[in-house]
């Protein structure tokens, strides 16, 4: 009996809640239930979202990418150089910063595979490296239309409509970044959980031993998964600039504790016990509703840590008590 | 497989070993411990490269660089640690078409057909109870197993190895692999069977061939041998080196069991360990004799019964208890257990007592050093000196680390699980005469090991355990080392015929 | 935090429901924030609530934890949430022009603190960044009698620090005797505390007393920074000048032998206040002024009293701290006056 | 020969390192090789240096503690406000805090040891608790002497002079919270490298199953790491206070990144390998000589964190890929 209802909760608790939450709020603010909010909650957390999946890869094989962050600033600022210093299309602005997040990626692997540095101290050393490399980038300036430049003059360029439409414009009723993310959860859940190579990924993190074993090239992989973090970290920085229409500096840094987060808590839907695309994106929801909520609430806004650390606590626990259960059993 | 050749370090693990199976037999491979069984498979399904020598298969010569292009071959293995193999976090669908997953061209998978393939293997497995949707990490170890089974038929193997399949199985269990073998047989898969346990070799082999330090000795039909010539040819005369100990005087109970169990796996253990005596409790893998060990030495908890220590009960919830009480433990796997395998000799060999070497709080380290060096020169370890790290030492060098930390403490009474584990035969004898010694100093021991030739060569009695639980007792000489397995393995001496007579002297 | 000695109870809530309700009576409003942290934000937020609640009406405050998306976001979950009036304080020009467009259609008058919008109909308040910095330089000239060697604690990347910038440039060309010897600053998560280690550092470079006849510095926190280096390494020589004031602020420079000189400001409440009342006039239909400058009010050291005040109370000692009624109109007075 | 400078590198890479840094900025500024400039040195990193201790604590027993940054801030604000809203006694304002920080070790532990979250996440999930816990406390206000109060007149105490002392006073040449780092660190190495309790802590980190069997309560054990982190955590934020002169908000948040690239470093020093009190010492003391001399330097400080970071990664590398032949070996 208690054995059933804590596999319950360990597969529906996180649900339940979130639909507890929406429903508490929906009876507390007529504002909450309506479309526009719901897009906006949305919009709210695609950033967010596009950086955890990420993350999620490279949890997925067992690393950790701390440097999703910096990396997601670096991005930032070189697109929005792009456009405000050198004046480039659209579709070299777009690819640029996405080289430069697969790059980031291939430092990591380089710190991780070849040299065998643990994961999370390779990330934290990238985390700095690339923080300062992209202040250095702006010299320390966020970078904004027309702007006065230290050499003199004014920067010659500015962000175009076409690019502030990635984060600014609307299809067919929802918000373009929220478009995106979509696209985003959908290739990475269904190449996560049914493709070959998503196996593959699960694989080598799940037991590396036994995945070499048949056949997986495990270095390859890790590379695979650190390379694709760093880009959709370099995406997630895109649409930032697209959405605020400037480069601002250390835009990431404050959304790496977040998107690390969220990816925690998609741990515990559904049961899957680990890292998962729906479930990242279910933890990002969460944290973007109770945030909205609680602002309607008019509850202060120091007091959200608290609620952001519990909730994360809650879903921790539930997936490792659980956890604990079946091991013992 | 002809005249392979493989060395580790300085150790020769193969020296021209041979072996060939035939389409559609089950070819027994035995031989005691570290004999290279395991490293001869490990070549054969290309985890190893051999040093020297040739694998053939159908009239061609082949190499295997890597464990894919065995399988390729139609080489599969089901290893020993099955855990190795099992990816936990993925489905038994997943587990079972793993090696597909890194071979195939095609990018999407198809859950329907996965669980599909899935099923159908495990039906021909007679194991469609196993729920193909289930995360593998909630299979028993037998499940595991089977799971593995059927990745090799399902990747239409020729060969299937299997590395002492049945240590971890039930009696059930394992007669369920020997009606799998056979069904393969039949569809002309060539089987590899590594065992310890001569009668199911004997019931399901049609060849046998021993191996003894890395040389294959004997080869012949099953049929045409009898169990005291392999256990002869796989022996030799190793055990001859055990002497005899004289002298030693049996002296008042020790320690005292009453009907202990743990709610798990182990079931109304009673007994008693006697100064100076040393008392063998034999049993299989998976029997419950490390649980015990633990049990005992307060590493898990009791739910029924209790110890006593020289009258007085002991109420043990921790080993730290046990050892304040003159229980150590010498644990099964020493370098998950027992020792600090990155940390120096000095270290490890004081840690279990650290008061006794320091003033205050603060260390002593000459204190220790001498102490370290006394362990040394008292167990003759070979080392370059106290601060060398364990892991730069021999497996027997490091087992008797595992043992000579609880000098340190003054222990009466000292478990060891199977303590010849991975242990050379030179230091086994080493190891033998310690816990003689020991014994003489009238501290009493338990002895807990699945190899039965070293109970009867050490203990002054032994316990047979089978299922958690007591079957039989046997004295020192009524013990036969067939006997002990039979009842070890959940046999009955009534049940057995003719060979009830036909001891193997020792 | 616990009740103040003086803490007054809020007046009773005697709201005489017979009365006819004033039309600009309980108005929702949302007061979005970039950046939330320190004194500076807790003092502005204390204005924009005890003006709005004069008016009768109720503040919610979103933050955005200095996350430019997540502040667009919060200012279109405002308007979604169809609140009466918003309140911007900071931020760029280019991530919320498209939300204040968004928020003139819903009808939802929007006022802005310190954040180069420029949409038509939405009042812009800005600090007097230039004449801010024009005032603590030219004190800083007057007291070293036009020759100095300063050292210069400014940061880029923000609009309100490249204005002071500027005055800063202007204020070198005419004053070619003044010379900047050394020059830093950065606003990391920690900026008072780094800045101290850092002017620190610069002291150890300029260890003679006239190496450094000043320092000025474009922000409080760093002013803060210098300010404790300074006393620490019991070089009271080296005069600071600074920008802004918080509570804070104002017990480091009436701290026995500060040397912190002078400061120009506004009062943090004051610019909450004025916001607010800005946004009345345009829930009342009116329609002020886009630009709206605050005027910064210089506090001198010399001017403060020896026993520790407020800024509450720095009204006293300083004219026109405190005290602005800028953006009052009859219309407020009068619901003011309910 | 080549495994020879290996090891030499590994041993001496570090000092050699430091040395090099010194005597580099010595050639380029006069002003850097003075008495009262490293004081100041030591007097600036004696923050980071306690909070990195804590940590190098919970890393001795294997784990991590991510929330001694929020802790510190907790520990801050308090201190600040037993003076100046309730203008306690001495020793009570040293003593509660402290507590305070042993409490949120021992949260830590029930999440760590009790519901079996790893450590990593959970001490994650207490930074958001702590985080937003102590920015409640304050209601977002940072605390300072006189401050008015949110329920109108001002608070009663201050800072007292005492008090200040402990941040800003000196004792024999040198500042006091120098003396109490030098007394920390001596503590921490005494009691890591020559105590029983030290060996049992780091046995535990090395294979908490043999010193279960051992005779070890490794429960107790990363309780006490844990509680011992908390508690050096609040001792810097009190000293985080006194050196203010105000209960900042958020004050420790920085600094969490910083203490553990110091013990990172640490691990290189001296061929250690593992966590250990000197080491850590010794990395905040390369970061924070960086910082200074590259002040002096006028080096822009957009591009310290990319010193930072590649100072971090070097002593990584040297300490995996020694670590990687030994075990090759
Ligand atoms: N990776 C290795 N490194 C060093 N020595 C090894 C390695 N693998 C095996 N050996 C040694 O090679 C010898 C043969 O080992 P192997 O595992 O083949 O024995 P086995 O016959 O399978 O024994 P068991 O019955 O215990 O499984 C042993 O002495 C063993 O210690
Ligand atoms: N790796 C494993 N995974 C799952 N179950 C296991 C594993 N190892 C052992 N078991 C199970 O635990 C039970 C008892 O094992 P235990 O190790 O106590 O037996 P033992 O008699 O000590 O055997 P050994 O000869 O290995 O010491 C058995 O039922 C066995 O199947
Ligand atoms: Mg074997
Ligand atoms: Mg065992």
């Amino acid at each position: 009996m208690k054995e059933k209802s804590i596999q319950f909760l360990f597969k529906y608790g996180a649900i339940l809640l979130l639909i507890f939450i929406i429903i508490y709020f929906s009876i507390i603010s007529p504002a909450f239930l309506s479309y526009g909010n719901f897009t906006d909650i949305l919009r709210s957390i695609s950033i967010v979202t596009v950086l955890a999946l990420g993350v999620t890869f490279t949890l997925v094989v067992n690393g950790f990418d701390l440097s999703v962050g910096s990396t997601m600033s670096l991005s930032t600022v070189i697109t929005a150089s792009l456009m405000v210093w050198y004046d480039m299309p659209l579709w070299l602005v777009l690819i640029l910063p996405i080289a430069v997040g697969a790059l980031v990626g291939l430092f990591n692997t380089l710190l991780i595979v070849v040299i065998g540095i643990p994961d999370l101290l390779a990330t934290l050393s990238t985390m700095y490296i690339v923080a300062g490399l992209h202040r250095t980038y702006t010299e320390g300036y966020s970078i904004y239309n027309h702007m006065p430049l230290t050499s003199g003059g004014t920067a010659i360029g500015e962000l175009s409509e076409a690019f502030l439409w990635i984060g600014q414009g609307k299809v067919a009723g929802l918000p373009v970044p929220v478009w995106l993310m979509i696209g985003l959860i959908a290739s990475a859940y269904l190449f996560l959980n049914h493709t070959r190579w998503g196996r593959i990924f699960y694989m080598t993190g799940s037991n590396e031993e036994a995945a070499t074993l048949s056949g997986v090239k495990v270095r390859r992989v890790k590379l695979a998964a650190y390379v694709v973090s760093g880009i959709f970290a370099s995406i997630a920085g895109i649409l930032f600039t697209a959405r605020v229409g400037s480069g601002q500096i250390d835009a990431g840094a404050p959304l790496l504790m977040e998107a690390v987060a969220a990816v925690f808590v998609g741990y515990s839907v559904l049961g899957a016990g680990k890292p998962n695309a729906l479930g990242t994106f279910f933890g990002a929801a969460v944290i973007g509703i109770l945030l909205n909520g609680l602002t309607i609430l008019n509850l202060p806004y120091y007091a959200f840590d608290i609620i952001k650390g519990s909730v994360l606590v809650l879903a921790l626990a539930v997936t490792y008590v659980y956890a604990k259960k079946r091991t013992a059993a | 497989m002809n005249h392979i050749e493989k060395t580790f370090g300085k150790s020769k693990a193969l020296d021209k070993a041979s072996f060939n199976l035939r389409m559609g037999e089950v070819h027994a491979l035995l031989g005691a411990n570290g004999a290279g069984k395991s490293t001869l498979m490990k070549i054969l399904s290309g985890v190893y490269e051999p040093d020297a020598g040739d694998i053939v298969l159908h009239d061609q010569a082949v190499v295997f660089k890597h464990p894919k292009s065995a399988k390729d071959h139609g080489v599969f293995c089901v290893y020993q640690e099955v855990d190795t193999a099992i990816v936990p976090d993925l489905s038994v669908a997943e587990n079972i078409l793993l090696d597909t997953f890194a071979a195939e061209k095609s990018m999407w998978v198809s859950k329907k057909k996965l669980h599909k393939e899935a099923k159908l293997v495990l039906t021909q497995l007679q194991a469609d109870t196993i729920d193909v949707e289930r995360p593998a990490f909630e299979l028993s170890l037998a499940e595991k197993q089977l799971v593995l089974i059927a990745r090799a038929m399902i990747s239409q193997a020729k060969i299937i190895i299997f590395d002492e399949p049945t240590a971890p199985l039930s009696v059930f269990e394992a007669d369920r692999l020997f009606h799998i073998i056979s069904h393969l047989k039949e569809q002309g898969v060539g089987c590899i069977y590594i065992s310890h346990r001569l009668p199911e070799v004997f019931k399901i082999s049609d060849r046998i061939t021993v191996m003894k330090e890395g040389r294959n000795i004997t080869s012949g039909l099953t049929k045409t041998m009898s169990q005291e010539q392999v256990v002869e040819a796989m022996l030799g005369k190793v055990l001859e080196q055990f002497a005899e100990t004289k002298g030693k005087s049996i002296g008042d109970c020790l320690l005292e069991a009453e009907r202990i169990s743990d709610g798990r796996k182990l079931r109304d253990l009673s007994f008693t360990v006697s100064k100076g005596e040393v008392l063998g409790i034999a049993g299989l893998v998976g029997a419950g004799k490390s649980e015990l060990a633990k049990a005992i030495a307060g590493a898990s908890p009791l739910k029924n019964g209790m110890l006593r220590k020289s009258g007085r009960k002991l109420n043990n919830k921790h080993p730290q208890d046990a050892i304040t009480s003159g229980i150590v433990l010498v644990p099964e796997e020493r370098r998950k257990e027992g020792l600090f395998i990155q940390e120096s000799l000095r270290i490890n060999t004081t840690f279990p007592n650290l008061k006794r070497f320091s003033r205050g709080s603060i260390l002593q380290r000459a204190k220790e050093s001498a102490f370290a060096s006394s362990v040394i020169s008292a167990l003759n370890v070979k080392t370059g000196s106290t601060e060398t790290r364990l892991h730069h030492l021999s497996g027997g060098n490091q087992q008797k680390i595992a043992i000579g930390k609880w000098m340190s403490v003054q222990a009466e009474i000292y478990l060891f699980d199977e303590p010849t584990k991975g242990v050379d035969i030179g230091a086994k004898g080493e190891i033998f005469s310690l816990i003689h010694q020991l014994a003489e100093e009238g501290k009493g021991i338990i002895y807990f090991s699945s190899e039965i030739h070293e109970l009867l060569a050490i203990c002054d009695r032994v316990l047979v355990m089978y299922d958690g639980a007591f079957v039989k007792e046997f004295s020192r000489s009524q013990a036969t080392q067939e006997k002990v397995l039979l009842y070890a393995s959940g046999g009955r001496e009534e049940l057995i015929d003719e060979r009830k007579e036909h001891t193997i002297s020792i | 935090q616990p009740k103040g000695e003086s803490a007054s109870e809020p007046a009773g809530g005697k709201v005489s429901a017979d009365e006819k309700e004033h039309p600009l009576a309980n108005k929702k409003i949302a007061l979005i924030m970039q950046i939330n942290l320190g004194t500076f934000s807790a003092q502005y937020i204390e204005g924009v609530k005890e003006q709005a609640e004069k008016f009768g009406g109720d503040v919610t405050v979103f933050t955005s934890e200095g996350d430019l998306a997540k502040m667009a976001s919060n200012l279109d979950a405002a308007i979604n949430q169809k609140f009466d009036g918003i309140l911007i304080d900071h931020g760029t020009k280019e991530a919320l022009t498209a939300g204040i467009e968004k928020a003139e259609e819903a009808n939802i008058p929007v006022v802005v603190f310190d954040a180069d919008v420029e949409v038509e109909g939405v009042p812009v308040l800005q600090q007097g960044d230039e004449q801010m910095a024009e005032m603590t330089l030219n004190k800083l000239a007057e007291d070293a009698g036009g020759k100095a060697n300063i050292v210069k604690i400014w940061v880029a990347g923000f609009a309100p620090m490249e204005r002071r910038q500027i005055a800063y440039e202007q204020f070198m060309q005419s004053n070619p005797d003044i010379k900047e010897v050394a020059s830093f600053g950065a606003a990391t998560a920690n900026t008072a505390l780094d800045t101290q280690s850092q002017m620190e550092a610069i002291l150890k470079q300029f260890p003679n007393e006239g190496d450094i006849t000043a320092v000025w510095a474009a922000w409080d926190e760093f002013a803060k920074g210098a300010v404790r280096a300074l006393e620490q390494a019991g070089r009271t020589d080296i005069k600071v000048y600074g920008i802004d004031m918080s509570d804070e602020d104002l017990q480091m420079i009436q701290a026995e032998n500060s040397p912190w000189a002078a400061t120009a400001a506004v009062d943090p409440k004051d610019i909450g206040r004025i916001q607010v009342r800005y946004l009345y006039q345009k829930i009342n239909g009116e329609s002020p002024e886009d630009k709206i400058i605050l005027d910064p009010v210089f506090v001198e050291k010399s001017k403060l009293p020896d026993h520790s005040i407020t800024t509450g109370e720095l009204h006293e000692y300083i004219d026109g701290w405190g005290v602005s009624d800028q953006g009052y109109t009859a219309d407020l007075k009068e619901l003011e006056g309910k």
